[in-house]
């Protein structure tokens, strides 16, 4: 029986939304984290965490109307996805607060169905958990 | 001349656009520069504001990015269309830049 | 109606810029003003064929073909396309692909025009 | 000797990104490290292949070749390539072509990572 | 005989070399202006000039090592051939003096045997230049 | 943690850099990162330079851009080639990230 272990993964999305395609594939690449198991071994998994910081955090509001204007899916809806598999999604606190905005215009995963929300978070927890991931990737 | 400017970044990373000059200068926000539109950072209303120019925010970008005419932090600041942007380009000014 | 050439030189699928520059095209040949839209650097993307439509990326390969049938014109850089590997095979139906000197000359050639550099 | 996986997103001929994704994976292995190399989103575009050469342009095939000789891995994100319009017949021999989880998986299994974002 | 008419194309490159291929493209599009007349009328011409401002001021430096380091030509060498061809070549004073680079760090056109020189004008001068172009591309 | 930071652009668009903290903190000017390491503007050294951590310029960058290690504006930034840059990565931090 080989020895269950789970990679974390923190991804950090610090860029606003749409101007480049990178927020968006750090939340499709965290959404295939679900298949990663066949090219790993028994046991092993990866579970990647999504924080949002600086302009990033952007990403996160709800209300996002690309689909109507571009016909693209908007990074809300893939936050919500994200949140329906149960991965953490954290935005910070400060960063929030800097631009106004207030933690009820974030998307909302249980619109979807997901019992996970956003956590509004300060920037410590953050740094905390850069600390504990395996393996840092900044977006 | 009558300039229009088109600004597509949320944070410019330099500094032409304040020396700009225009007998007529409009400022449309497109792209990642709505949010000079409808953030305040710190409760500072963006600097690209102060510039003396007619500001356009563009309708679908703002609304792309989860906000709406009630979220503009200028009474100033005009929403426009694609069709009415053709306009601002092809019929009221000279010149239209992005920058 | 007068003409609006408008030159695409950054991104693609997944930034914004190509959507804003096909977007503006179709609400200009709406307006009943011709149309010529140049693109260069990584931009040329946008002419290759074949490209398939995901509900995540942009698909501006429908709203292009249609612009072109109303008598738009399209022109990819060559040395552009080239250089990514499109060759001429690769390039969608009714594109032109020129050297640089075509946007030039339609540039001269234009009422109005849009550049739309940035990164 | 150990693995590093560097993951590259951005950009691509002409941003100097995929210079320097290429040109680590060539140091690393060079001392002798196996790598791993993922291309998503623009950065797709180094598995284009007939990629020609322009003085003007970074011009990485022949390096990516002698990378792959050796027993260097590079993928391409197959849904970011084919919303690009290439497909497996554009690719470059001895590529992958795989769904992101690939990549996850890749870094899960090396000693490093780099992951390059940025616009 | 048609009459001569020379549009005035003003290229203002705002950002730094490299990272972006724009201002490499900015100096290939003008170097192609010698062979713009295939397209246009008899005695109908295109004339670019090239602005450099802001951190598009340190495209034009001399002594730029791409092609050793990365196999790629620099775009010292396109502004060379841009001179070389008898375009003029603006670099803000400005821009250059907050920036504390000399005069002397730029791109000598003379060395592929240029008669033009890069001129170091103040930013009131590029002002007028945008003015007095037909058309105005910013890179 | 150890953690390795590489910095390409010539102005941050965000703040994350500066409130990064780590045990080890390296951070290595590779593209337009390379002007914090070269560029004084108005007579002020980057604000990135003044991060408690060891630094680095990538040498093939810097060089590329027509600069040379005479121009380093603080005796304190090492040059490193792609070389070097391995071993950094590989050996000498637990984590290296790409701002």
């Amino acid at each position: 029986m080989a020895e269950a272990k789970e990679l974390k993964q923190l991804f950090v999305v610090q860029r606003p939304p749409y101007k480049s395609e990178n927020p968006k594939l750090a939340l499709t690449h965290a959404l295939a984290s679900q298949t990663a198991e066949i090219y790993l071994d028994d046991g092993e998994t990866v579970l990647p965490t999504i924080a949002f910081v600086g302009d990033g955090v952007l990403n996160a509001l709800n209300n996002q109307k690309s689909m109507d204007h571009y016909g693209i899916s908007s990074n809300e809806n893939h936050v919500q996805m994200t949140l329906l598999i149960d991965l953490r999604v954290l935005v910070c606190k400060e960063d929030l607060e800097a631009r106004g905005i207030d933690a009820g215009r974030l998307a909302d995963g249980s619109a979807l169905g997901a019992d996970m929300s956003i956590e509004v978070v300060p920037f410590s927890e953050i740094q905390k958990e850069m600390e504990a991931a395996d393996q840092l990737l900044f977006f | 001349m009558k300039l229009g400017v088109i600004l597509t970044e949320s944070k410019r990373t330099e500094d032409t656009f304040e020396r700009l000059q225009a007998d007529k200068l409009s400022v449309v926000l497109a792209g990642n520069g709505i949010y000079h539109a409808v953030i305040k950072e710190n409760g500072n209303t963006s600097k690209v504001l102060d510039k003396a120019a007619d500001f356009y925010v563009l309708t679908e970008d703002l609304e792309s990015r989860g906000f709406t005419s009630a979220d503009l932090v200028d009474a100033k600041i005009k929403q426009v269309n694609y069709d009415g942007l053709v306009d601002l380009i092809m019929d009221e000014h000279d010149k239209f830049v992005w920058l | 109606m007068a003409t609006l050439t408008i030159g695409v030189f950054s991104s693609l699928v997944g930034s914004m810029s190509l959507d804003f520059a096909v977007k503006l095209a179709e609400a200009a040949r709406k307006k009943g003003h011709d149309v010529n839209v140049w693109v260069s650097g990584n931009a040329t993307m946008l002419s290759k064929k074949g490209q398939r439509s995901f509900k995540d990326y942009s698909s501006l390969n429908k709203t292009v073909e249609s612009l072109l049938a109303e008598g738009a014109e399209f022109c990819a850089c060559e040395a552009c396309a080239e250089a990514r590997g499109y060759k001429k095979d690769d390039t969608m139906e009714n594109w032109q692909r020129h050297s640089m000197d075509w946007y030039l000359a339609k540039c001269a050639k234009s009422d109005k025009i849009l550049h739309i550099g940035g990164e």
